[in-house]
């Protein structure tokens, strides 16, 4: 039985319509209230996952689907596109969102609570799914702002001086980077006449050099700010430690994630002459960023501080797979692209997996502080397992998905005959290597050095908090062992990716047409549906 | 002197501005004006009485209303698409047309939506302006080194 | 193919090849030789992996003669390793192939060959008894399964690497054998100097591990296959363009992992392991790993300079180093360590030979070394277990106390000092032959080299093994105050060393029944072709056998010399040695690291803010840079701007310009707000009464929220007076230029170029018949781009919320009791101690 | 020329707002972020087509007599980026309130009005890495120095010690 097609609006529709709906009680008892609001929430979180979890089965088997958001016809409504990329995206969502949700449950605290912190997950999956699923430019800074709002708010809540500081800069520095989304909008309209992404890349194949440059350029820029590649990744390590450690994890598996989303969707699709053209720049914002953000890492003195700039790193990885990813090579066109989206996942994987154990170590110990922690291996000997080898699975270390990626990325360079960059992505491999090592060793080995202060509960040891890394690392683990699959529905994610005739075709067959007039011939069938 | 007068202001003008509001919001669909428009005036109608009375009470008067605001406002909206998936789409617009003293009126979801934006905009502005109006009245923690450099 | 002249027949020759068809092309590939198919291979491995868990799960601490239960697995391994012996022997090797990730050429091919039988004889047989020896060590430590799991982990990654055929798989068990070697030598991880050790190992052969994945991704591209055995017969490989970078990053693989020069300053520093774990990685298996891929590539690589100059040079200096280093070291176990990095150097040097003297040195040498190393080890654990100590200066008259033991280590000794007729002489004797070889083949730079390298070093490690066992086991005084015996070693803690040096001591006298079922095919791996060996522990007064006399003597001389020779290295300068360049290479970079993200980070936000729009600017003035300004018809679709426009735009500006040269807060919001109405008006002018009115209804309530804020709000200190603010403010001034620029390039360009119509026609044609209203703005808004606008309520409802929270949150005077609180129930918790820094001996 | 006039009028909103942004002081980085919106405004409705007074109102006789859509398109105002304006300036303002709360809640919290950079050399969190020396120009902030050393605990106050820390 094939669903009708509105179903692609439900991983936007769900959490909105529970987040609005557990506004309502906003004058209940405070505990009452925050009550009904986990429940809501953990329900949404579940819900969102059954749906995406339907959505990338569907689209595995029937291909990319499209829906015109109140059927009107594509070019002028807004349209809602997904492939097996989207799929992939809003499944890892839910998972790392639904995966937390047992963390927040047992360590948020109350006053944060009350403030508002789980209305507030289910709207940043929604502003997430929103980003994913949209084929329309517009619509995507849109989502944008609302994924970035709600991100304001969690990292800001609870109102600490260093969350205040850190909140500060991530909201001025990200609003430049939305400004230039929105300008990238602008422009796109101004010069191509539509926000339709299927008609934008119909059209951009015909703009002159400088304007696919310039829309370019923003896009990069907005989506790079959002990733947190080089020259715009101030905002992440200035704020990523000082929210509650829940927050963090699932920032990082979410926030960054979805500008490097955006990153494989536009450029692919919009720009296939650029990615070559521009492939020098691609690289050099790739090590670049690769290098900083390692480099960063070394110099960080506590646990959340260190992967924050790890997350910069690992970005570049995925920016580097973008750059390779049109280069024609024994592999294929687009392998570059499957496997950025294979290390996307992993990064995922692994990054909410580390953060999670570092954070219920930070919890527990009351500090993150690196020289004032020490020797818990003995003590959690579970929790210490589970970061080991998520450790090793970021330092790209096999058998974990790390080294899947590590080794793809590293080939598919090779073969594209880009070897600076190829070498620096190794050179990076050792010092995050290096860096885990650090971080490992003074957070589990060595003599222990302060013990946990009085009448705190150990979440590290509560089966609530370990289950989410567990189930993280098995994933990750299951990728490195069984990585044909993966491997196979990445290819699948990157060859629809890049696949803009597919695109168009899926939003509207009649967008197809070399169209420098009006596509007005293309009448609604909305007059006739809508007539009640 | 000047709070009798701004009393006399709000007793006046708030309603006005309220139904204005009401007007705009009514007639958004076909000439200038619609759900965020109208929103915005009905806030600073609101904020008028603050001004006026004071956020103690603004918030005694609209008080019950203001807190679910955004709840409802998002919730309007949310249902006003959401009808629209009863004809396959979401957003899709259903009307209900009616005449009424000879005039064609109509009624569809997208107004239900436009209301929704309207409760969002009067619910957002309103927390910010009460909130910070009750914070302004009350006198800052420590202004012991309150700098005088203008 | 290779050069290989009949030799004068002394203790190697050669038979014809066995296959008649393998004379000319490469028998090691499938074609030619039969392959047998089936997963006994991979059953193998996953017999020594599925030990691991289990035999942790077992809690073996509680039994007590768990050596034998957990010496079984590996055992039947090396059981059926053996009956492989005389297939292998023949040319029919085990083949088995199972996808992993196929598309990027990682399977895992698992193939055994001579060389991969000899080397995992090798692994598990002195794994058996290193197994049984834990149980031993560990007895009745609870941590004892967990060294199982790791010792277990490691032994079959280690054969896994040799068994296999793949380069990545190759690189995967390479791994795996770094991460558990890692954690093993932090086995004990209070200690810092085995977390040190460790940390440094794991490093050193981690950053050769990538260059060696680099390389051989490089080789398998270049190749076109991964499959090992299809490499080596991929023609032309050597010769490739890519081949020298990609050799030399397999180089650093191989010298890192097995501790060569300047690598080798990891190896030391491993000993802090426990000491099974020492002895089974140093002496049989993982420093081995770099030697065992050199000598698998050797087939296809062995006839270039690179490879022949590097191996030599690095071999003989590795050899020298490590033998003269050994005797410095009063730390039994670092002593050995030493030892076995010039055994290293000598297996690297013999492997940049091509002569059939030089296989058979190599592999003979591997075995010995193996088997004397071993037992070395094991008993210097046994005597820290006995003694508390291992420390030479300590030590003195053990071979009273502990006679069995006393009597393995000399036998080991004599093996390691290549006194005949044990296994080292023969060693001994093969590799000083093929030195000899390039001598008498006139070639005597090489010659010369390798020979005399060999000489000083076999010298040099005489005195270091003489030194051990007189020290420990025969003097009467120790140096410094002496350690009291413990407890006497049980028989079954001893027998492991004791039949490890048994087979070393007396395999040489077996050696013509072993050489051609064991080695010869191991040598014909090496040669790629069959070889059959002669050789003989006897072969009448040489110019080798005079050598190895002289060695015998001269390293007596040096053991007599060891406390001056001793002095004499402990005066070198630190600042020589690969550990302290090591050192200041990791430092240099933490500093670096530090500078560089103090000065990224540590920027305030204008620099962060001001990089991230100037790339913005950057990108739209190279886009332009791109365009020719002839092609700008679009400029003037509009006709002059009128008055009341100029007047705005000069309004406008004025209430910028106002914005920014205000002196107080209420006139700066108040020009914003002028600047605001004149956008206003703007949009009234152009035909958005919409926009105007809610621009101007936003503006009002936004300069209420400024002033509300800002009211209260305290005042900027003036932090700008003072130093540089020239500079500062001309960089600011360009970044504005900058911007300016970008602000006016971004809007123009929507005029240099339009590539097809507006969707917007269709707007004004169809809101009135399929949305039912007049005002198109708003049918877009509600009906058409409904769901931006809700996304845009979102963000609104969101933003109330976040306000609200952060009005809400806790305030500053309860914020500031709870961290006292907290600090008072913390109380000694808040002054951590600083870290001592301990010395850990095992 | 009139486009012309929009650009250059875009360019100069966007040079002064971010002269302002880059100063010091929150209440400047609030109005250049003001100007800034204003400026993207602006140049999103440079993107349409610009008509002088004629409001994008249609109703059905207006599209019959018109005829064609492009006869329409010629008379009446782009609607769509007015559309995109309207939803543009609202989600602005959210940020911008969003900001100033932000500021005002810093100003509750800390008693001092620094700008992030320098504010973080004192708090110290948001930037471990900055100048302490600014710590002792600021005597008068002395009660709240309990919070501001709590957050201090966090970071490291010796950079030398942690490089040495980071070592081992």
């Amino acid at each position: 039985m094939t669903p009708h097609p509105t179903v692609l609006i439900l991983p936007v529709a769900l959490p909105l319509f529970l987040g609005a709906f557990s506004l309502l009680f906003q004058s209940m008892a405070p505990d009452r209230r925050v009550a009904l609001q986990r429940i809501l929430a953990g329900l949404g979180l579940f819900a969102n996952m059954a749906v995406a979890g339907f959505l990338l089965f569907w689209v595995l088997q029937r291909g990319p689907q499209a829906f015109q958001l109140g059927l009107w016809p594509a070019p002028f409504g807004i349209t809602v596109y997904l492939d097996t990329l989207t799929a992939l995206m809003l499944a890892m969502v839910g998972l790392l969102s639904l995966l937390i949700y047992p963390f927040a449950l047992e360590t948020i605290d109350p006053e944060r609570a009350r403030l508002g912190f789980f209305p507030m997950l289910l709207f940043l999956l929604m502003g997430a799914n929103g980003a994913f699923i949209t084929g329309d430019l517009f619509n995507l800074y849109v989502f944008y702002e609302v994924l970035l709002m709600a991100s304001f708010v969690l990292l800001t809540l609870g109102g600490t001086p260093s969350q205040i500081n850190g909140g500060i800069r991530y909201v001025v520095l990200n609003l430049m980077g939305s400004m230039m989304l929105l300008l990238g909008a602008g422009i796109t309209y101004g010069t191509l006449g539509t926000l339709n992404m299927a008609h934008i890349a119909v059209r951009m194949a015909e703009a002159p050099y400088t304007v696919q440059a310039v829309i370019a350029g923003l896009l990069l820029v907005a989506f790079g700010a959002k990733a947190a590649a080089f020259p715009a990744f101030f905002w992440l390590p200035s704020s990523y430690h000082t929210p509650h450690p829940v927050v963090t994890a699932l920032f990082s598996g979410v926030l960054t994630k979805v500008g490097v989303y955006s990153l494989f969707r536009v450029f692919p699709l919009f720009f296939p002459t650029l990615l070559a053209t521009w492939q020098p720049l691609l690289l050099t914002v790739a090590g670049l960023t690769m290098v900083i953000g390692v480099l960063g890492a070394f110099a960080q003195p506590t646990i959340r501080r260190l992967l924050s700039f790890h997350i910069i790193s690992q970005i570049g990885y995925m920016l580097m797979g973008l750059g390779v990813a049109l280069s024609p090579s024994t592999y294929g066109v687009g392998f570059g692209l499957a496997l950025a989206i294979l290390f996307l996942i992993h990064n995922q994987l692994v990054k909410t997996a580390l953060l999670l154990g570092g954070g219920a170590v930070e919890l527990e110990m009351g500090t993150g502080k690196l020289s004032e922690l020490g020797g818990l291996v003995h003590s959690r000997p579970l929790q210490a397992t589970l970061f080991l080898v998520a450790a090793f699975a970021l330092a790209g270390f096999p058998p974990t998905s790390g080294f899947i990626g590590k080794l793809g990325l590293l080939e598919v360079t090779f073969a594209a005959g880009q070897w600076p960059i190829a070498a620096v992505s190794v050179f990076v491999s050792l010092l995050t290597t290096m860096s885990m090592i650090r971080l490992w060793q003074s957070i589990f080995w060595g003599k222990p050095r302060l013990s946990p202060p009085p009448g705190v509960r150990a979440p590290g040891r509560a089966l609530w908090t370990t289950t989410p890394s567990a189930i993280l690392v098995a994933l990750s683990l299951a990728i490195g062992v069984a990585a044909q699959p993966m491997l196979t529905l990445v290819q699948t994610a990157a060859s629809q990716a890049i696949d803009r005739a597919g695109y168009v075709r899926t939003v509207n067959p009649e967008l197809t047409e070399q169209d420098r007039s009006l596509p007005l011939g293309i009448q609604s069938q909305r007059s006739e549906k809508a007539g009640g | 002197m000047t709070e009798i007068y701004l009393r006399l202001v709000d007793r006046i003008l708030t309603p006005i501005l309220l139904l204005i509001a009401i007007f705009l919001f009514l007639r958004g669909h076909d000439l200038p004006g619609g759900g965020f428009i109208a929103g915005l005036v009905a806030a600073a109608a609101i904020e008028l009485t603050i001004l006026a009375l004071g956020s103690a009470a603004t918030r005694d008067r609209y008080g019950p209303w203001l807190a679910p605001l955004l709840g409802i406002g998002l919730m309007v909206a949310v249902t006003a698409a959401l009808i629209g998936m009863a004809g396959g789409g979401f957003f899709l617009g259903r009307w209900i047309q009616f005449e009424v003293a000879g005039e064609t009126l109509k009624l569809g979801t997208p107004q239900l939506f436009d209301l929704g934006v309207m409760l969002v905009v009067v619910g957002m502005a309103v927390t910010y302006l009460l909130r910070l109006s009750e914070a302004a009245e009350t006198p800052p923690p420590s202004t012991k080194h309150r700098e005088t450099r203008p | 193919m290779l050069q290989r002249a009949p030799s004068k027949g002394l203790s190697a020759s050669f038979a014809l090849p066995k296959f008649s068809s393998s004379a000319h092309s490469p028998p090691l590939t499938e074609n030619t030789s039969q392959t047998r198919k089936n997963t006994v291979l991979a059953l193998c491995l996953t017999v020594l992996f599925v030990s691991a868990p289990l035999l942790w799960l077992l809690k073996p601490h509680r039994s007590f003669s768990f050596g034998w239960w957990a010496a079984l697995p590996a055992a039947a391994v090396t059981l059926w390793q053996t009956l492989q012996l005389i297939p292998v022997g023949q040319g029919i090797f085990w083949v088995e192939r199972y996808g992993w990730a196929p598309t990027l050429g990682l399977e895992l091919a698992l193939r055994l060959d001579g060389l991969a039988l000899f080397f995992g004889l090798i692994i598990t047989g002195v794994g058996t008894c290193i197994a049984f020896y834990t149980a031993h060590y560990f007895a009745g430590d609870p941590r004892q399964g967990f060294f199982y799991l790791l010792l277990y982990a490691f032994m079959a990654s280690m054969l896994g690497l040799v068994w296999s055929d793949n380069l990545l798989a190759l690189f995967v068990f390479w791994e795996g054998t770094s991460l558990t070697s890692y954690l093993l030598i932090a086995f004990k991880s209070e200690y810092k100097a085995a977390v040190d050790g460790a940390r440094r190992a794991l490093i050193v052969t981690t950053a050769g591990g990538l260059a060696l994945l680099a390389g051989l991704v490089l080789l398998g591209l270049e190749a076109g296959t991964f499959s090992i055995s299809g490499l080596l017969a991929t023609p032309g490989i050597a010769t490739a363009a890519v081949t020298p970078i990609a050799l030399t990053l397999i180089f650093l693989g191989a010298f890192t992992k097995s501790a060569q020069f300047p690598f080798q300053f990891w190896l030391p520093g491993a000993m802090a392991a426990p000491t099974p774990a020492s002895a089974y990685l140093h002496s049989a298996t993982m420093v081995k790993a770099g030697i065992f891929l050199l000598a698998r590539l050797h087939p296809a690589f062995s006839e270039l300079p690179l490879w022949f100059w590097t191996l030599l040079l690095t071999g003989s200096f590795t050899m020298l180093l490590g033998s003269l280093s050994a005797i410095r070291y009063t730390d039994m176990k670092a002593l050995l360590a030493y030892a076995t990095v010039a055994v290293l150097g000598m297996l690297v040097l013999l492997l940049a030979f091509d002569s059939t003297y030089a296989y058979a040195a190599f592999v003979v040498t591997v075995i010995a070394h193996a088997l004397y190393k071993a037992p070395l080890f094991l008993s210097a654990g046994i005597v820290d277990h006995a003694m508390g100590t291992r420390d030479l200066r300590k030590l003195a008259g053990l071979g009273r106390s502990l006679p069995l033991l006393a009597a393995t280590v000399a036998l080991a000794a004599l093996s390691m000092a290549g006194v005949p007729p044990t296994l080292g002489y023969l060693a001994k004797e093969l590799l000083l032959e093929s030195g000899m070889k390039p001598l008498e083949q006139g070639q005597w730079l090489v010659g010369s080299l390798a020979y005399g390298a060999a000489t000083l070093s076999a010298l040099f490690m005489v005195g270091a093994i003489l030194t051990l066992l007189w020290e420990a086991f025969f003097r009467r005084h120790p140096e410094e105050e002496g350690a009291r015996l413990h407890h006497l070693p049980s028989f079954g803690f001893v027998a492991p060393a004791l039949l490890l040096t048994l087979l070393g001591a007396l395999g040489a006298l077996a050696v013509d029944s072993v050489q051609n079922l064991l080695f010869a095919p191991a040598v014909a791996a090496l040669a790629g072709e069959p070889v059959e060996l002669h050789l003989k522990l006897w072969h009448g007064f040489t110019p080798v056998f005079l050598t190895s006399l002289a060695i015998l003597g001269l390293g007596t001389a040096v053991f007599l010399a060891r406390s001056p020779l001793r002095r004499l290295l402990n005066s070198l300068p630190a600042q020589l040695t690969s550990l302290f360049v090591y050192d200041q290479l990791v430092n240099a970079l933490y500093r670096f690291a530090y500078r560089i993200t103090t000065w990224i980070q540590g920027s305030p936000m204008a620099p962060q803010i001001s990089v991230t729009l100037l790339s913005a600017a950057l990108l739209v003035a190279y886009a332009f840079t791109h365009s020719s300004l002839a092609s700008l018809p679009l400029l003037d679709s509009l006709e002059m701007p009128s008055l009341t426009e100029w007047l705005l735009c000069v309004l406008a500006l004025f209430g910028a310009l106002a914005t920014i040269r205000a002196r107080s807060r209420l006139s700066a919001i108040i020009a914003l707000g002028v600047v605001g109405l004149t956008v206003t008006l703007f949009f009234l002018v152009f035909g958005a009464p919409d926009l105007a009115l809610t621009q101007l209804l936003i503006e009002v309530l936004g300069i209420i929220l400024l002033v509300l804020v800002f009211f209260r709000v305290r005042p900027d200190p003036d932090l700008d007076s003072g130093q540089g603010t020239s500079w500062r403010t001309i960089s600011k001034l360009g970044m504005a230029a900058a911007m300016g620029f970008f602000g006016f390039a971004v809007v123009l360009i929507n005029h240099i170029s339009q590539v097809g119509e507006s969707i917007s026609p269709y707007f004004l044609e169809n809101s009135y018949s399929i949305g039912r209203g007049s005002n198109v703005v708003n049918v877009i808004l509600v009906d058409i781009r409904g769901y931006d606008t809700l996304g845009e309520i979102t963000v609104l409802a969101l933003a109330a919320l976040g306000g609200y929270a952060l009005l809400r949150s806790p305030q500053l005077p309860l914020l500031r009791r709870r961290i006292q609180m907290a600090r008072r129930q913390n109380g000694a918790a808040d002054q951590p101690t600083p870290p001592k820094t301990e010395t850990g001996h095992d | 020329m009139t486009a012309l006039m929009l650009a250059l009028l875009v360019g100069l909103l966007f040079a002064c707002g971010t002269y302002l942004v880059l100063q010091r002081g929150q209440i400047k980085l609030v109005l250049g972020l003001g100007l800034f919106t204003h400026a993207i405004n602006l140049a999103l409705f440079g993107t349409g087509r610009l008509t002088r007074g004629a409001p994008p109102l249609v109703d059905g006789e207006t599209v019959k007599a018109a005829g064609s859509a492009a006869a329409l398109f010629a008379r009446y105002a782009d609607p769509l980026p007015q559309a995109l304006i309207l939803t543009a300036i609202v989600i602005s303002f959210g940020m911008t309130a969003f900001i100033v709360m932000l500021i005002f809640r810093r100003d509750a919290l800390t008693g001092s009005d620094l700008l992030p950079g320098e504010l973080a050399a004192v708090v110290n969190t948001a930037d471990p890495f900055a100048k302490f020396t600014l710590r002792m120009q600021l005597p008068e902030a002395a009660d709240d120095y309990d919070l501001l050393q709590y957050e201090l605990d966090e970071v490291y106050d010796y950079p030398e010690r942690e490089v040495e820390n980071a070592r081992e």
